[in-house]
């Protein structure tokens, strides 16, 4: 039966385990997790205009953050004259600040500052909730399931940011990993309840039944039947967490409220806003750079997510056509659980 | 709803209190140096460098001998029966003042400007999300997403120092932080008023920013919901299309929101410590703020319980409005 | 029929489903719904019984229970003699819960959503094999699943494995399923609802498949129906028994002609009522006093029919009627099969 | 045996011509192609077909109401009780649409379960009907309860609940309630029992015979479920691949089915009675919407299929005065497609 | 709002402000209403200053009289007093008369008699008075426990308020003195400590005495008039101060919009003069006595040895340091000798001869004399880094505050040490975490203001305290303090030396900075200050980088203000002082 989606874009296709399981050696497996990890999500995002812009923003930035730091030099004082305006040279095409330092190098050297927290952040936060989500809606309804979920909706109604601001006070993290930490303590909870749904729906699917019942080893049903349903989810909510991050931490640096040890967005705009940019256009530049770059990052975090969910919601309706109408209904409430 | 029901969510928000507090007590513990470090540190930082460490130390001296330090346990006691029986949050090191007192003055301030802000972008957020879904891929559509969108990847601080720079410096339409102005007596006059509302305006506009995210995921629901059945039978039904626009497409795309947008409540209520630093607009935030800068901890502490009491209190009405607005809820989850 | 020679039997079995509490949920109060209530069967090699009632009756929860999925709330069912729990968490059973798992296989109502829409079918029909078969090769376990694929009719095979489950019809991935659980060699599978969401004219194409499997395989069905012109199908052409079930009871069983024939039990005259017939005038009054079906948790007392029974009498409303054996293997579950029983001399509780 | 009481006079719709199609990507799927027919005042009509043969476009048509972004084209022409001037359906404008639609005609329809506002009580529904077609909306609940007594439900329980706190076979019937309320002419049923229990099912077509006497109906029945339309409706259209291949009365169909299609279906079709051996599934893919089968659209699955079937698209004959096909074989396939009935000549008019 | 505590604080600003005066213009918010920023909101202060939190440290210096100030030649003169004499080891005060409090009391020499007398009974033992007396309502005598210098004795009232009105304080003091224990004491401390005098109190009892009153405040302004019972009422025709709070007001933007009619301790920088409006200009300036330094952590096995110290001192430019600082607003200049003095105050006490003969180390950088000390300690350098004698490589953290001016100074200390292979890891933090760190030392290298006292006075720089060179508490035990400094160190006989010939002098500095303050002569003051000061400049505990230059900015369109020729202004806050003395009047007649 063809249907109408049949030739949209095909997630099946990525997701490809090979057609020898059991020979597979582990350069295999190897270019398998490339390919489940890396190519996958590439090839998604090639799919969908949204998707592919917010990539190619993301791109942009790892690339800064990882080649940029080789190629431009790490800025100190008095590298270049003090607050030269932008577009004068090409040694500080974004001017420099009041150390004469170049803006644009401070921005690159702060790239892989805030990559590290947002990795870590989303690391700890995606992955806590995944564990707690697929663990509750596995034991779902016994003591194990309840008490999780009293744990998560506790800390879902503790509000996030007043409690990171006083962890933060108190424990003055400098490296950007505890940072990144920190930040994903409220953040979790959120995703825990939407994973758990939707292993919950997961585990109403016949297929996971059958799987029980031939006796397929529950690690292995894990793995296949429920882990790979949920990577969506767990893509997009790890852009969303990406954003949420950065704008916490910005923030935080901008008030002065985290320590700072090197380069950091949040750090120059503290800076300028303390040394009076608003009232001092050669200022300008320093405080307004790093604003255009947390906004294009978040910005195309956002579109990265966007573009996952309409793929991968286009890909969840094209399963729906096929199946029976009954269950259209339930898939929605699924999808409707998620968002930020 | 069921009485049960009731019970049990009121149960889950006193737990969550108890959490709560019992975390802040241990947070209080972990933090470096101990409390009379910390006053010392707050002394020294309040007086910017230029204090006689002489009698600072005589004086810390003197309070440590007035009141030496107890066991943990019995300060978490103490600690928890004055929270919670009488409602007491103890004195801040720094302001000298009762903490309840302190926030109960900051309180309304607070409120002012996220009530405003909460009513600016939650009707902003379901009015865009609606229209764009009913006019779902339109140039409308794109076009008001994208700006939703873009919005969204601008953090709300930044907002508030866009508008500050626009309007408050390059153009003196509105004044850049404080709550009131100069010179101008408290009372129901109008230039009191006036005076309140431009010192609230910029503040609640970035809040506001923030409470406007939820207007793609509403987008997404009312796209959901337009596809419902019963939106067609309403249509079949020939009922009028304001009708089916609020009561049938409205109301069912904000539900599965309407926890999300309570806790979002607390969320931008909880922003105005970021907000209000920025506009140096003296509520709540910024006193949670100032206690954070000068490690005031009963303060930071008092905040952080209040802040969570106000999330809960959010919630909890939440939970009893939602069975208003959804039936379904009272028979489970 | 003895238990010596049935695969599986169940013994006086019943399934609870209580409504599950959180750490906060001491308020509030359980319901139990009683999906299976003393049901004690047995199925036989190569037997075909076929389970019909409306909905939420119970059909799944029995078939469930009957393959071993379900761990009843008390009853036995044993597997050739071995108790299928006990050698879950027994020690040194006679026959392994892991055999056991192998012999009792499932298909599902709903093709689209038996088999992992992410998965080639080849690996979804691999995975078992791996499991059961791990000295197989590689190609002998693909020869296996390429004979049987081509078998219920999906040629070219080697087309058809590397195909996802969205790029095949329903009738076809139904087939997937059935060969998927074929690969095990089970011995009873369990087919709940297994071609209800199939187009009309393809429903006969796939019946006729599984019976004609079932001879090859020598497996026994346990197929559950809602429909009754299905049941019958099934059951007639494999000369098997019916059972019609009622919140959580059966209330006849017996071979197809007799229950369909001469259905003892008023709320099985109901049922064959509901199932229009091409030709042929019928009767449109109403065989039940009720068209709903009583809430599951708050069972009506003596026999859970009598509210809708248009037959009941007031000894119904009090004492529950146990199986009344009608001949042949056919019982049912009514006090009218006995001739001599109070009941006829129970006063009416039909109004009108 | 039974007698219908058409009146080829007394139509209450006319449908020419009509056409629905849907732009998609692998280009436009036409899902109802050049269908003509009439609804008879008063009759109960139904409609067989394979799922996706495009019963419930040409129904939804009806009222105008093809799911967007679907075009619509053709004639609907539906005439008013009375001799009133008839109305083009597919030509009014919104105000006028919307009055249209419920208050001439009605539609239970295929998604009946999720039908209702599930934020809303029952009673709502009928007030917000009642009320956006300026009735009395005191008298209109009053008849809501007799309405929904005849229904078997107790109309005082059923108006104050939600939806969710009633049964699928409730709801279902509520539904059929509210579809009535406004006294509509025709009602519209596309599949409304397609989710219930066999039981309910069959209590419903037998509660929709009392219900078309008493309220004075014109229905339109659509269902895969062929022994059941059977007890039901006067006339029968059966539609394959987008189009209306064979339109009789009921024991037309079914004694003297004259297009291949439908005497297959008949075969297909599982039966308490029939003889298990007779029983056959018809083999082949449906067609799809987008691409154009040449000549009969059915030749392709068609046992009886010749070149001239390929070659061009069979016009409607007349088999009957009220048994009309589009096959070009109708004269012979008593004899190649057998069917467990056979025709009962002398019962037929 | 009316429920929130903050309607009376709103309302009081209502009760004398004439809706007429808020006619605005160029010049501020009303024309002859003088606006200056200065501490914190009224609503957050208080002022018993006795209570450890909160105490209007700022505000304060507006509404009470000082006592005595110290003047930038290192002098200490009466302010309010009429006269200070010094006679053996009696200071005695002489109050002047027709002052009074704004309640209409007399202002006293017992209102700040009580003061001085609450402090000692805290803990008499510890105290370095042995009595005060209360001569007369006019005169305090105090007397020390040992014989002071006569500067050192006037110097330990300078800088302090008559802030402690005996209608407050006097019950406490009776109970002082009448307590029999510790414990009674410690009652009375508590009771003390908790007591609190709020700015409402303030204003309803009168309880300042400086020429302006409190009438009105709010958390964005605290409004005073001219309290016309001052005796230099007289002399000013300013009726009204507006007083902004510098923490919570953009004083920058009201600067630059325009708003700011002064501020009273602070000058422009030349980055501020082209944005601020024509009418400000820099009205007195004044080389203030507050330095900036980096502190060295000794327990850092590297800082520890005094080559690389000298190393780092020589491989930094002070100028750029500066130069960056000058960007957020710090007016001065770079030092030029490691004396730890402000060079204000070298001619009083160490003379010119000293400070020439002194280790002269670059205000630029060297990096050949940088390179060779490093060598010298048998470092090398190993692609562009330092390594240490064992070839390890190591890095400084710098602790600073996340406060501009820090910052800029840190960060290009810190980028110039990198660039001469040594690394280091900059640390920025809060305020008050960066006093925790500072106070436990948890860093290897400190930035830090280098004044403890507001005075030019060595005892102000020389203080065993990390505001002055922390050495730690020799009675403690160890050989080093906190700071890993020793206790007892040696230095070259020869003043100038840079490395010790012979055996040396063996000083102990931390004893030297704890007996400074108690020397009985200038003499003695000149000899221990000379001892530190070679020991500063020859071991490099700290270096300081930059001497601050204070001031006052004004309006001076439409107000006359003093710049320094009719009246003395070289003592701290100038601005302040001026306005204080009502030397500040409006043009606008
Ligand atoms: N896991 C479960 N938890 C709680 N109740 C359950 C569970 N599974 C089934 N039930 C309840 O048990 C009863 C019998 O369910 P079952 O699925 O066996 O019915 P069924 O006859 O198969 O119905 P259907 O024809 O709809 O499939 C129903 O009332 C159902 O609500
Ligand atoms: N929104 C749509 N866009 C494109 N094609 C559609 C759309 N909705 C339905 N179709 C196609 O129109 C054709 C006819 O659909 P229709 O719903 O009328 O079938 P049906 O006969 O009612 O089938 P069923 O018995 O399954 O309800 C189908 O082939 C279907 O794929
Ligand atoms: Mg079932
Ligand atoms: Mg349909």
């Amino acid at each position: 039966m063809s249907d109408a989606h049949s030739d949209d874009f095909d997630l099946e296709d990525l997701y490809d385990e090979g057609i020898e399981p059991d020979t597979e050696s582990s350069s295999e497996r190897l270019k398998r997790a490339i390919e489940m990890n890396v190519l996958a999500p590439a090839r998604i995002a090639i799919a969908d205009w949204r998707a592919l812009v917010g990539g190619a923003i993301l791109a942009f930035f790892l690339l800064m953050g990882t080649v940029g730091v080789w190629l431009v030099k790490r800025p100190t004082s008095g590298d270049a004259p003090v607050l030269a305006a932008p577009f004068e040279s090409l040694a500080y095409p974004l001017g420099t600040d009041v150390f004469g330092q170049p803006i644009h190098a401070q921005l690159i050297h702060a790239t892989p500052g805030m990559f590290k927290m947002i990795f870590a952040g989303a690391v700890v936060s995606v992955g806590f909730a995944a564990i707690v989500g697929v663990v509750a809606g596995f034991e779902h309804g016994s003591r194990i399931d309840s008490f999780l979920m009293t744990i998560t909706d506790v800390v879902i109604t503790i509000p996030g940011l007043p409690l990171i601001i006083v962890i933060t006070a108190i424990f003055q993290p400098e490296n950007p990993y505890i940072v990144g930490v920190f930040l994903g303590i409220d953040n979790w909870p959120g995703l825990a309840r939407t994973v758990r749904s939707q292993v919950l729906s997961i585990r109403e699917e016949s297929y996971v039944e059958a799987s029980e019942i031939m006796g397929i080893p529950m690690t292995s049903i894990l793995r296949r039947d429920i882990l790979s349903q949920l990577m969506p989810y767990v893509m997009i909510n790890g852009a969303l967490t990406s954003r949420r991050i950065i704008f916490e931490s910005v923030g935080l640096y901008f008030l002065g409220i985290l320590p700072f040890t090197t380069f950091n967005w949040g750090v120059m705009m503290n800076l300028a806003y303390e040394g009076n940019a608003l009232t001092r256009p050669d200022m300008l530049p320093w405080m307004v750079a790093p604003m255009v770059c947390i906004f294009l990052l978040s910005f195309g975090l956002v579109l990265l997510s966007q573009g996952l969910d309409s793929l991968f919601n286009v890909r969840l309706r094209a399963r729906h056509v096929n199946s029976s109408k009954k269950r259209t209904s339930k898939s929605n409430t699924a999808n409707a659980s998620q968002g930020d | 709803m069921t009485p049960q029901y009731l019970l049990k969510r009121l149960g889950q928000a006193l737990l969550t209190f108890f959490v709560t507090m019992t975390v802040s007590f241990l947070l209080y513990q972990a933090m470096p140096g101990g409390p009379t470090e910390a006053m010392r540190s707050v002394i020294l930082s309040q007086s910017g460098g230029s204090v006689d460490i002489d009698r600072l130390n005589r004086m810390i001296q003197l309070y440590t001998n007035v009141n030496p330090d107890q066991p943990m346990h019995v300060q978490y006691f103490n600690y928890a029966s004055d929270v919670i029986l009488r409602q007491d949050l103890g004195t801040s090191f720094f302001k000298n003042e009762e903490v309840t007192t302190l926030i109960m003055q900051r309180i309304p301030w607070s409120m002012f400007i996220s009530v405003y802000a909460l009513a600016l972008g939650y009707s902003l957020s379901i009015f865009l999300g609606v229209m764009t879904a009913y006019r779902e891929k339109s140039r409308f559509d794109s076009t008001v997403s994208s700006l939703i969108i873009g919005l969204n990847s601008i953090p709300y601080y930044i907002v508030g120092v866009v508008l500050i720079y626009f309007l408050a410096i390059q153009n003196s339409y509105f004044p850049t932080g404080g709550r009131i102005g100069s010179g101008i007596a408290p009372g129901y006059n109008p230039e009191f008023m006036i005076s309140l509302v431009k010192h609230a305006a910029l503040p609640a506009i970035s809040m506001g920013a923030l409470a406007t995210s939820g207007a793609l995921a509403m987008r997404g629901n009312a796209i959901r919901v337009l596809g419902e059945d019963y939106i067609r039978v309403a249509q079949l039904r020939g009922l009028r299309e304001t009708r089916i626009a609020t009561q049938y497409l409205g109301h069912n795309s904000i539900l599965p929101m309407y926890t999300q947008f309570m806790i979002g409540i607390a969320g931008v209520f909880s922003s105005a410590v970021i907000v209000e630093e920025v506009f140096a607009y003296p509520g709540m935030g910024l006193l949670m703020f100032e206690a954070v800068k000068t490690q005031d901890y009963p303060l930071l502490m008092g905040t952080l319980l209040v802040f969570t009491a106000i999330s809960l209190t959010a919630i909890f009405i939440a939970d009893l409005t939602y069975t208003f607005i959804d039936p379904r809820i009272s028979v489970g989850e | 029929m003895s238990s010596d020679d049935s695969v599986l039997s169940v013994d006086d079995v019943s399934v609870k489903f209580t409504n599950s509490g959180g750490l906060l949920d001491m308020f509030g109060e359980k319901e139990t719904v009683r999906a299976v209530d003393g049901i004690s069967l047995d199925i036989g090699e190569n037997d075909v019984l076929t389970l019909i009632g409306e909905s939420g009756c119970g059909k799944s929860t029995l078939g469930k229970t009957l393959i071993g999925a379900q761990k009843p709330t008390s009853g036995s069912i044993t597997y050739r003699g071995q108790d299928i729990w006990e050698a879950k968490n027994g020690k040194n059973p006679a026959i392994s819960f892991s055999e056991i798992r192998r012999s009792l296989q499932i298909i599902h109502q709903d093709p689209g959503s038996a088999l992992n829409p992410n998965q080639r079918i080849l690996t979804s029909l691999m995975l078992p094999l791996k499991k059961w078969n791990p000295n197989l090769g590689n190609e002998e376990r693909k020869k296996r699943i390429y004979a049987l694929l081509e078998r219920v009719g999906l040629t070219p095979a080697e087309d058809f494995v590397q195909r996802f489950p969205h790029q095949l019809s329903g009738g076809e991935k139904q087939r997937v399923v059935l060969v998927r659980s074929l690969l095990l060699n089970p011995d009873v599978i369990l087919a709940d609802e297994a071609i209800s969401a199939l187009d009309v004219s393809l429903r006969v194409e796939m019946m006729d498949l599984m019976l004609e499997l079932q001879d090859l395989f020598d497996t026994s069905y346990i197929f559950i129906s809602h429909d009754l012109s299905n049941a019958r199908y099934i059951a007639e052409k494999s000369g098997g028994r019916i059972a019609v079930m009622y919140l959580g009871r059966i209330v006849e069983v017996g071979p197809i002609e007799q229950v369909i024939g001469d259905p003892q039990h008023p709320y099985t005259q109901a049922l064959k009522w509901a199932t229009p017939n091409l030709y042929g005038e019928e009767d449109d009054d109403l065989p039940i006093r009720k068209i709903d079906i009583p809430d599951p948790t708050n069972r009506p007392s003596g026999c859970h029919f009598h509210p809708r029974c248009p037959k009941a009498r007031e000894v119904c409303q009090r004492e529950d009627p146990g199986q009344f054996d009608a001949g042949d293997g056919h019982g049912a579950r009514c006090f009218r099969v006995d001739d001599t029983h109070e009941y006829w001399d129970s006063p009416s509780i039909v109004d009108d | 045996m039974r007698t219908s009481n058409q009146n080829d006079s007394d139509v209450v719709f006319e449908v020419r011509d009509l056409e629905v199609t849907f732009g998609t990507k692998r280009g436009e799927s036409r899902v109802v192609r050049n269908v003509d027919f009439d609804i008879h005042r008063n009759e109960t009509l139904g409609m067989v077909g394979e799922s996706g043969s495009g019963k419930s476009m040409t129904s939804s048509a009806l009222m105008n109401a093809v799911v967007s972004p679907g075009e619509t084209s053709g004639e609907v022409t539906y005439y008013p009780p009375d001799g009133g001037e008839p109305i083009s359906v597919l030509d009014l404008d919104e105000d006028e649409l919307r009055r249209f639609r419920w208050g001439e005609v009605a539609m239970v329809f295929q998604g009946a379960m999720s039908s209702f506002n599930p934020v809303k009580k029952v009673r709502g529904h009928f007030v917000e009907t009642l009320e956006d077609h300026n009735r009395d909306v005191e008298a209109g609940l009053e008849r809501a309860h007799k309405i929904l007594g005849d229904l078997y439900l107790d109309p005082d329980r059923v108006l104050d609940s939600y939806p969710y706190e009633l049964s699928g076979g409730m709801k279902q019937r509520a539904l059929i309630g509210l579809a009535l309320i406004l006294e509509p002419e025709v009602l519209v049923m596309d599949e409304p029992t397609a989710a219930l229990d066999l039981l309910m099912q069959r209590s419903i077509v037998a509660l929709l015979k009392e219900l078309k006497t008493e309220y004075d109906l014109t229905i339109i029945f659509i269902t895969h479920d062929l022994p059941l339309l059977t007890k039901l409706a006067d006339r029968l259209i059966v539609m394959y691949a987008f189009d209306i291949v064979e339109v009789g009365s009921t024991d037309d169909i079914l004694y003297d089915a004259a297009h291949p299609y439908t005497r297959s279906l008949l075969n297909a079709t599982p039966d308490l009675k029939a003889p298990i051996e007779e029983m056959q599934s018809i083999s082949g893919a449906k067609p799809d919407p987008v691409t154009n089968v040449p000549g009969c659209s059915y030749h392709p699955r068609c046992p009886m299929a010749t070149e001239a079937c390929k070659a061009q698209e069979p016009p409607m004959e007349d088999r009957s005065a009220s048994h009309r096909t589009a096959c070009i074989h109708h004269e012979d396939v008593s004899d190649e497609i057998p069917i467990p009935a056979k025709p009962m000549e002398g019962e037929l008019q | 709002f009316d429920s929130s505590g903050q309607t009376t604080d709103e309302e009081s600003t209502d009760s004398n402000t004439d809706s007429s005066s808020n006619g605005g213009g160029g010049s501020g918010l009303a024309d002859d209403t003088l606006d200056f920023p200065a501490g914190r909101p009224a609503t957050d202060v208080q002022f018993n200053r006795y209570s450890l939190g909160n105490y209007a440290h700022t505000l304060q210096d507006q509404l009470f009289e000082e006592v005595a100030r110290g003047y930038a030649d290192g002098s200490v003169r009466p302010d309010l007093l009429e006269d200070m004499t010094v006679d053996g080891r009696t200071l005695t005060l002489t109050f002047p008369e027709g002052f009074k409090w704004w309640n209409g009391d007399d202002l006293t020499a017992e209102d700040y008699y009580i003061g001085l007398e609450i402090d000692r009974l805290q803990a008499p033992e510890e105290s370095p008075i042995e009595s005060n007396v209360l001569v007369d309502d006019y005169t305090i005598e105090r007397t020390f426990k040992t014989a002071v210098s006569p500067n050192l004795m006037k110097a330990n009232v300078a800088e302090t308020f008559v802030n402690t009105p005996r209608s407050v304080y006097g019950e406490y003091l009776t109970r002082y003195e009448e307590a029999s224990s510790d414990s009674e004491r410690e009652a009375v401390t508590s009771d003390l400590l908790d007591m609190s005098i709020t700015t409402q109190q303030l204003i309803d009892e009168g309880l300042g005495n400086a020429l302006y009153r409190v009438t009105g405040f709010n958390s964005s302004e605290t409004i005073c008039e001219l309290f016309e019972d001052h005796p230099y009422a007289e002399r000013t025709d300013i009726p009204k101060v507006r007083i902004l709070p510098e923490t919570t007001s953009d004083v920058e933007s009201l600067a630059v919009n325009d708003k700011l009619d002064m501020n009273p301790d602070v000058i422009m920088s030349d980055s501020q003069k082209s944005t601020y409006p024509d009418n400000i200009e820099n009205v007195y300036r004044l080389n203030w006595f507050r330095t900036q330094k980096f502190t060295f952590n000794f327990k850092n096995e590297h800082i520890a040895r005094l080559p690389i110290r000298r190393a780092i001192v020589n491989a930094v430019d002070f100028e750029s340091m500066v130069a960056a600082m000058r960007q957020a607003g710090t007016v001065g200049a770079p030092a030029e000798n490691q004396t730890a003095l402000r060079s204000t105050i070298h001619e009083e006490y160490l003379g010119s001869d000293f400070v020439d003969q002194l280790i002269d180390y670059p205000v630029g950088k060297d990096l050949d004399a940088a390179t060779a000390y490093m060598e010298q300690a048998g470092y090398s350098k190993e692609n562009g880094t330092w390594v240490d004698p064992n070839g390890e490589s190591f890095t400084f953290t710098v602790l600073t505050q996340n406060n501009n001016t820090q910052v800029q100074a840190t960060k290009v200390f810190n980028d110039q040490l990198n660039a001469f292979g040594i690394q280091t890891k900059i640390s920025t933090v809060s305020s008050t975490d960066y006093y925790q760190r500072l106070q436990t030392y948890e860093a290897d290298i400190f930035w830090i203001w280098h004044v403890a006292k507001a005075l030019w006075h060595p005892t102000a720089y020389f203080s065993n305290n990390f505001y002055g060179i922390e050495v730690g508490d020799p009675s403690s035990g160890g050989e080093t303090g906190p700071t890993g400094k020793p206790f007892t160190t040696t230095i070259p006989n020869e003043v100038g030396a840079t490395e010790i010939q012979g055996s040396g002098k063996e000083i102990q500095p931390a004893e030297l900075m704890t007996t400074l303050p108690n020397s009985t002569s200038a003499e003695e003051v000149q000899e221990k200050t000379r001892d530190l000061v070679q020991w500063f400049n020859y071991a490099l505990p700290d270096f300081v980088f930059v001497e601050e230059d204070s001031g006052y900015w004004g309006d001076t369109s439409d107000f006359s203000m003093p710049t320094g020729d009719e009246h003395e202004l070289n003592t701290n806050r100038p601005g302040e002082f001026a306005f204080k003395n009502g030397w500040i009047s409006s043009n606008s007649q």
